[in-house]
């Protein structure tokens, strides 16, 4: 075995932007491979589950897991590579706190699977035949992934070290992560690899925010022209920067664009969306319930608003039924 | 405009008169009414004191009956008027009596959900018609009468939001919009002893002889009412006050009556023969 | 003590009646001094509500809702003073604005409209304590347990296998790393 | 009886102590059961139950524990927090222990005084009980804040509360500043003709009082002025005054009322507010002789000169000192003061709302205000019981609990008015000779020398009818009834229905809460009960303080009382002020938020949040900062903070959430 | 003339049925009554009562059960509502008659000849047979089992009702009397249940 460090790279329910964001390492990225032994990387090189599964257990340095957990699969291998690992690292919004597979806790998977397979527009499937996690085919089983019935974040399925926020983690964070892992120099257990305050501190609009915003009115991006100096929130729109952690440099807002809040909240927020209706919406202007009631319907969708990335790490969880 | 129309036994009996008159007036005001079709009889005072539930039953009934119509009840009868509303209020208040009530409805396959609203005649002409409404359908003005306006005690007490429980002056204005004059009358709340003068005479001819001959002292040439028992009570007993203190002779009419003639309706479509004390003073010229 | 009869209909309690426990925040300037005075006036209601005090409604983070629900609340409660009263001139326009939006969270997260209820209670009024307390117990008690920490356990028995299955050729001395 | 057990690893060392209450708790709450389970929560070291903790053994025993067992924090379960949390805290002083480190839990007023199921009142109390062991943990040591005390103390309102407070604070050698409303002090006493029961004539009391206010060095008389707005905090107020416009320079007035008698208007023409209307006045009017001060005004409702500028302003001619001053303007006044005392006292009923009465519809219907000033010497018929046609009353009704103990109107009973009717029952009798009847429910004379006034009254030959009067009419049934009002009520000792014909109704109407009692209020950020009158503190501990502190309430602003009480009550909120003065400074609670600098973006949610402008972006720093003298510590800012970077003390995150965590753990 | 004994013992009181009162609809607020008299004087019927309607409540609250029940006071309340509006303490006065008077009826206490119960009991049992009531056979009914010398003297107003036309022998009746009579007897059953728990 090499003596330079092993790592493993894993994907879950994600939309590959993650491992898109270890490519953006650019020219960086030969520092890395260089430093490293890879040892597992589905989407760039071919290795067999039976390969890990014969390694020693904690043999691996560190699994760079990213993704949300939705199938017994996805659960599987994020056990095995805990067990084969010393350090793992959830990488990216869908790792850390469900991302946007996680607005799928809104619906019953019944009804996501009668969808799909039944009532969807397209859909041609008169004996409703649905995906069986075992079945019978000429003699031989085939299995398939069972789908769980609650989407999860990685550390609702195992133990993690550290997190990469972001979707996906910016190069720079990256690099930084894997400084520190290469250096041994590692913060303590549990930490995100981000600096820990709201990210207006990096917006380049934040003076431009008024003292009292008295918001009236909400909008969403399409609606307006969006001033591409203002504070977002200033304009109606919905960024979600001063709950959300820093780290990405403001880049949607540098976009004209209003944060989402894929960083996850600060180390000292448990549940974003709450945090966030508690600090915006306690500064509209009416007193009224049904005045008040008038300005929120300008948020017509407040779990996709507000746990765009995050809906795992609700405190509740899912919607329940 | 429409509601429903829950007359009551009193109407179809010693209360033609109203219903005659009343039916005239709203009908020449442009007020549709639609008789409330199998109504039963809301029990009045009387059941209440043999039976609670029944008695809240029979006025669910009546009520249950009322909901498929999706209109207001006008009941002109202050019985009845006071019974249905306070049925709705006891159920609301009582959850026990509400269970009973609705169950019993339910068996008979009838479904309350206290959703109608119960309104009194003059209700509806002071806030729905309106006085300026009526004032211009004035034909006749009624100029020179001076009437006594009598409520009786079941109206405004205590179930009514539409007037003052002590002092009403609904009918006082409709009867000045129809060019009449009110006389100061202080009783005009006070029991009749309707309830009582058949069973217990002495006790109802001296309320009712007290009402009478106040009004008359006050100068009124009639009273005017707007409940069945109470224009019963005064005019059919005027031989019996007679007999045991003095002749009062004093017409009691219905507030319906004098509108109508004020809406230039024919005395013989408002029931004026049915009075026992002939109204001969008021109807003369017309 | 008292022979007022009871409104609620004679029903034979099931063997193990639910009990509902509602968490409550109330304001220490008006509701929980309406509490005190109700206690004061010896006033009777439901034993169901477990009340944390806060300066001002203001204080309380929907994330603490959130939190008392996640933690086995069947309902919560949030008692402030009565709009233009607040002990500190606007703290319960702000809890209002904020919990307006929360209560549109939970409806689209499942959370039965019952379940949480914001009141306005001032400190002289030991009555309405009372009142609310009992009329939210009722109306709790007939929506049901919400019990989130045993559905949180039962979401998570569907791994049970799998953790079992991946750990079984553990070494032993390995300290398990599954939640 | 005491649970004890050994330190448990990284876990504060928890004292908890619950009390008995005598049997307040115990016989609800099974005092030993709870002991018992909480001993067995993590933390707790010691578990005791004590028959009262509050008194000294108790506090000893809990002081003793802290240093024997070396106590870290202490929980109490006993009453609310409001009555005892101070004293725990000074418990757990007294031992050695940051008075911070302690959690009460309410366990009476919120438990077994509202429970009667005791088994779940003893859950209830276990849940509470854990909530504040798992919470206490996190507490952390802390100090009170201590603020000085202005010494200057504002009087609201003129009435003999307001007199009798602000010449006791003055007298101490406070600078005091009286404001009342209307143009002369003295409030309603100043109505009355004789004060029960001793029927010393209360001009004669009263007037005194109100020139030694005038002329008392340390006192600012300002009459027909208005608290617009008050700032600040106990022993820091910042007061806004309204002078409302007399049109007359107050300076240079000295009362000679010249200008009254060149007044265009030769006779008296307007309804005499003073005299309840029964009187009348002129546009220029000064309300009675012995006004403080003496000082005319002008009405600008009724002044030619005012309404149309076109008079001959014979008064301002009439003016030797010139001191007319038609376009006088309202005037805001700014002062600084530590304290205030609020007597701002009581309106009357409005007898107009007892239909049945009769009251406004028959001439010969008077409230007890009116009679006040129809028996006074200086009234508008000089003493003279007349009715309103002028005729002399031969029989006199005096209908009791009018606007009092009933439900449709107020529940309360007013104190005041059978003492009163007493009184007017003998005025009217001595001033007129008339056949005085009182219609009375039930007779309350609780007080020094008011019972043998009663017994005086009897021996008068006063009828007491023992009945609410249903009706007041002028229907006669017999001829000795016509032309008089009727009053039928039933003669409830009797056990029939009498109908009484009398020429003279009067209304002994009740006290309530002035008109504007809610708007005041809020100005001072106290609170009122259901009625509308001011709430005290405590109904018996704290009678004269208000949950707002530096803030004290006396007389009838608060409940209806009679003149001893009320003086009695001035002179009690006055020392609490004096309490405050003297101590030179207060401690304020630790509860103040506070902003951690390397945590904060400087998105400035917070600011626009803080009813006191307490926090404020550090442009240098671009963070937010929070100035904790002006922080009063409501907490909204600390929830609202979307990144968590804002901490109250006494109210932490990590407290709240592990109390909310303990209070739902089985 | 014969001596009454007026001391009253504690033996004599019937707490059960103190507490029946107040737990029945509109007896709620008995025991708030502070004895004010306001019902009785506002009362028109007072003057003719056994006990004023104040005494009726402080008996009843007091449990003289034999004395609430036989007494005049109840059959004499005309529903008036005038004291109910009046009361300061909102009791309702004008149901706790109705509740009294179902009570002495079911006791079988009332004065036997007085009509009012009478009257009560067949205007129910017209309301079954028929669904509505007929006043003119009501008042027959009513004359003929309790004073029918009175019934002669009331002839004059027959003739009155018939010269009018207010006057009619033959009963309204509704349509549906089936499912009248099933409410109806659905709340006997009720209340068979309840007795027999």
């Amino acid at each position: 075995m090499s003596a330079k460090p092993q790592v493993a790279f894993y994907w879950c329910a994600s939309c590959g932007g993650c491992e898109e964001a270890v490519v953006d390492l650019a020219e960086d990225i030969l520092k890395v491979v260089e430093a490293v032994d890879i040892v597992l990387w589905p989407v760039a090189m071919d290795f067999k589950k039976a390969d890990i599964e014969a390694r020693p257990d904690k043999s691996i340095t560190v699994a760079f897991i990213n993704g949300a957990v939705r199938t017994s699969e996805q659960e599987e291998w994020a056990r095995l590579l805990r067990r084969k690992s010393q350090v793992v690292v959830s990488f990216g919004a869908c790792a850390n706190m469900g991302g946007i597979p996680a607005l799928a806790n809104q619906f019953r998977r019944e009804d996501l699977l009668k969808y799909i397979y039944e009532d969807g527009p397209g859909v041609d499937n008169p004996a409703k035949t649905r995906p069986q996690a075992s079945s019978q085919d000429e003699g031989r089983t085939l299995s398939l992934p069972e789908l769980r019935n609650v989407v999860r974040s990685l550390d609702q399925v195992i133990d993690v070290e550290f997190y990469l926020p972001g979707c996906p983690p910016t190069p720079k964070l990256i690099m930084a992560a894997v400084q520190a892992l290469l250096s041994g120099q590692l913060p303590p257990k549990g930490t995100v690899l981000s600096p820990d305050h709201a990210l207006c501190e990096e917006c380049a609009r934040k003076d431009s925010k008024p003292v009292d915003l008295a918001l009236a009115a909400f909008k969403r991006p399409h609606q307006i022209q969006i001033d591409p100096e203002k504070c977002l929130l200033a304009q109606g729109l919905v960024c979600m920067g001063p709950a959300t952690r820093a780290g990405c440099e403001a880049v949607c807002p540098a976009g004209n664009m209003p944060c989402t809040g894929c960083f996850g909240p600060s180390s000292r927020v448990k549940d974003q969306g709450a945090k966030f209706i508690s600090s915006v919406f306690s500064n509209i202007v009416p007193k009224e319930a049904k005045e008040i009631d008038a300005v929120l319907d300008g948020v017509p969708d407040p779990i996709g608003t507000f746990y765009r990335y995050g809906l795992s790490k609700c405190i509740l969880r899912r919607k329940l039924n | 405009m429409k509601y429903l129309y829950f007359p009551g036994c009193s109407l179809k009996g010693t209360g033609k008169a109203y219903e005659e008159s009343l039916l005239a007036v709203f009908g020449a005001l442009g007020v549709e009414l639609q008789e409330l079709e199998d109504w039963n009889c809301c029990g009045a005072t009387a059941y209440m004191s043999v039976d609670e539930t029944k008695s809240y039953a029979l006025a669910g009934r009546i009520l249950a009956l009322a909901e498929r119509e999706r209109l207001d009840v006008v009941a002109p009868c202050s019985a009845c008027y006071l019974v249905l509303n306070k049925t709705q209020k006891s159920l609301q208040e009582h959850p026990e009596l509400h269970r009973k009530v609705t169950g019993a409805l339910q068996a008979a396959g009838l479904d309350y959900k206290g959703t109608v609203k119960v309104r009194h005649p003059l209700d509806v002409l002071m806030n729905d018609v309106g006085l300026d409404a009526i004032k211009q359908k004035i034909t006749s003005p009624m100029a020179g009468h001076k009437f006594a306006p009598y409520y009786g005690c079941q109206i405004v007490r205590p179930y009514a939001t539409f007037d003052d429980q002590h002092n009403p002056v609904t009918m006082d204005q409709i009867l000045q919009a129809s060019g009449a004059e009110c006389v100061e009358y202080p009783h005009k709340t006070r029991c009749c002893g309707g309830s009582l003068t058949g069973t217990v005479p002495e006790v109802g001819l001296r309320l009712a002889y007290i009402l009478i001959k106040e009004a008359k002292q006050r100068g009124a040439e009639a009273i005017v009412t707007v409940c069945p028992l109470c224009q019963f009570n005064l005019d059919g007993y005027q031989d019996a006050i007679a007999k045991k203190y003095e002749r009062v002779d004093l017409p009691i009419l219905y507030f319906t009556q004098i509108l109508g003639l004020a809406l230039g309706l024919p005395a013989a479509d408002l029931g004026f023969k049915r009075g026992i004390i002939s109204a001969e003073a008021v109807l003369a010229g017309r | 003590m008292s022979e007022q009869p009871s409104m609620a209909p004679v029903v034979a309690a099931p063997a193990v009646a639910f009990e509902p426990r509602i968490v409550a925040f109330f304001c220490n300037w008006c509701t929980y001094t309406a509490a005190d005075l109700a206690g004061v006036s010896r006033l009777k209601y439901a034993p169901n509500v477990r009340v944390i005090r806060v300066m001002c409604s203001g204080r309380v983070d929907p994330q603490f809702v959130l939190e008392a629900f996640a933690k086995g609340a069947d309902g919560v409660l949030l008692g402030g003073c009565h709009p233009g009263d607040c002990h500190y001139a606007e703290g319960n326009y702000k809890t209002l604005r904020r919990m307006r939006m929360l209560i549109r969270m939970l409806k689209e997260l499942g959370i039965e409209d019952g379940r949480f209820r914001l009141e306005w209670i001032s400190g002289a009024e030991g009555d309405k304590v009372k009142a609310v307390v009992n009329e939210m117990t009722a109306q709790v008690r007939a929506l049901g347990p919400l019990d989130l920490p045993g559905k949180f356990k039962e979401w998570d028995r569907e791994m049970e296998d799998l953790e079992q299955h991946v750990n079984a050729s553990a070494p032993q001395q390995e300290e398990a790393h599954v939640r | 009886m005491a649970e004890q057990k050994e330190h448990q690893n990284g876990i504060p060392r928890i004292g908890f102590y619950i009390c008995h209450c005598g049997s307040n708790i115990a016989s609800i709450i099974d005092v030993e059961d709870v002991r018992k389970y909480v001993a067995t929560l993590p933390g707790v070291v010691v578990s005791r139950d004590y028959k009262y903790m509050c008194s000294d053994p108790g506090q000893e025993l809990i002081a003793q524990d802290i240093r024997e067992h070396k106590l870290e924090r202490l929980v109490v379960s006993a009453c609310s927090p409001n009555l005892h949390e101070e004293t725990f805290r000074n418990a757990a002083a007294k031992g050695g222990l940051n008075s911070f480190y302690f959690q009460m839990v309410n366990i009476r007023e919120h438990a077994s005084w509202v429970h009667e199921d005791k088994a779940a009142a003893t859950r209830k109390a276990k849940d509470l009980a854990r909530a504040a062991v798992y919470r206490v943990r996190f507490h952390q040591a802390l100090e009170k804040r201590k603020v000085p005390v202005d010494p200057n103390v504002l009087v609201v309102g003129g009435g003999i509360a307001g007199i009798h407070a602000a010449l006791t604070l003055a007298n101490a050698g406070k600078k005091v500043t009286l404001v009342e409303r209307e143009a002369t002090i003295g409030g309603h006493m100043a109505l009355f003709d004789k004060t029960f029961p001793t029927m010393d004539c209360a001009a004669c009391i009263l007037t005194p009082k109100m020139s030694a206010v005038k002329s008392h060095p340390n006192i600012t008389l300002w009459t027909y002025s208005e608290v617009e707005k008050v700032e600040g905090y106990v022993g820091n107020y910042k007061v806004s005054v309204k002078r409302k416009p007399r049109y007359v320079n107050e300076d240079l007035c000295v009362g000679c009322m010249a200008c009254i008698d060149a007044c265009v208007f030769k006779e008296p023409k307007f309804p005499d507010k003073f005299n309840q209307g029964l009187g009348k006045r002129k546009p220029v009017y000064i309300d009675f002789p012995q006004a403080t001060p003496k000082v005319v005004l002008i009405d600008p409702a009724t002044c030619i000169q005012m309404k149309t500028g076109k008079c001959k302003k014979s008064c301002a001619d009439a003016c030797d000192r010139k001191a007319f001053d038609f376009n006088q303007q309202p005037e805001l006044k700014e002062i600084q003061v530590g304290t205030i005392v609020l007597a701002t006292g009581f309106k009357t009923y409005d007898a107009k709302r007892d239909a049945l009465y009769g009251y406004g519809r028959y001439p010969g219907v008077f409230t007890a205000l009116e009679i006040e000033r129809l028996v006074n010497a200086s009234g508008p018929t000089l003493g003279d019981v007349v009715l309103r046609d002028g005729r002399h009353p031969k029989a006199v009704g005096i209908i009791h609990c009018v606007g009092s103990r009933d439900e449709k109107t107020n529940k309360w009973c007013s104190r005041v008015c059978c003492m009163y009717s007493l009184k007017l029952a003998h005025l009217i009798k001595e001033h007129s000779g008339a056949e005085v009847y009182n219609f009375y429910i039930d007779m309350r004379t609780p007080g020094k020398g008011y019972e043998e006034f009663y017994d005086k009254l009897l021996a008068e030959g006063v009828h007491f009818i023992r009945g609410r009067v249903a009706e007041v009419t002028d229907w006669a049934m017999t001829p000795e009834e016509q032309g008089k009002l009727v009053l039928r009520v039933e003669d409830t000792l009797a056990g029939f229905v009498r109908r009484i014909p009398v020429d003279m109704v009067v209304l002994a109407t009740g006290m309530e809460a002035q008109a504007d009692a809610g708007e005041v209020r809020h100005k001072f950020n106290i609170g009122c009960g259901s009625e509308g009158f001011f709430q005290e503190r405590h109904p018996k501990l704290a009678p004269v303080n208000t949950f707002t502190d530096g803030i004290f309430i006396a007389g009838a602003c608060q409940g209806p009382r009679d003149i001893p009480d009320t003086v009695a009550q001035a002179g009690a909120a006055a020392a609490e002020a004096l309490v405050l003065i003297d101590a030179g400074h207060v401690e304020l609670e630790p509860n103040t938020a506070h902003v951690v600098e390397e945590e904060c973006c400087g998105c400035k949610s917070c600011v626009p949040l803080c009813p006191y402008s307490a926090i404020t972006l550090d442009e240098a720093k671009k963070k937010a900062v929070i100035n904790e003298v002006l922080c009063k510590g409501c907490g909204t800012c600390v929830a609202a903070c979307p990144s968590g970077s804002i901490r109250q003390n006494l109210f932490e995150d990590d407290e709240i959430f592990s109390e909310i965590e303990g209070v739902l753990a089985q | 003339m014969p001596l009454e004994q007026k001391l009253k013992y504690e033996a004599e009181r019937d707490v059960k049925f103190a507490n029946w009162v107040t737990r029945e609809t509109g007896g709620e607020n008995l025991r708030h009554c502070i004895q004010c008299g306001v019902c009785s004087a506002t009362c028109p019927l007072s003057l003719y009562m056994d006990y004023t309607p104040r005494r009726l409540i402080n008996l009843a609250r007091e449990g003289f059960k034999k004395e609430v029940l036989s007494s005049l006071t109840i059959w004499l309340c005309a529903s008036c509502y005038a004291c109910r509006v009046e009361c300061p303490k909102k009791i309702q006065v004008t149901d706790i008659m109705y509740l009294l008077k179902r009570r002495a009826i079911q006791e079988g206490v009332y004065p036997r000849h007085f009509p009012i119960p009478v009257l009560a009991k067949e205007f129910g049992r017209m309301i079954f047979l028929f669904g509505r009531v007929n006043e003119t056979l009501l008042v027959i009914d009513l004359f003929l089992r309790t004073n029918w010398f009175r019934f002669l003297g009331m002839t004059r107003l027959g003739m009155n009702l018939m010269r009018t036309g207010r006057m009619s022998f033959i009963p309204e009746q509704i349509k549906r009397k089936r499912e009248l009579r099933k409410i109806l007897a659905a709340l006997d059953a009720e209340e068979q249940k309840e007795s027999a728990l």
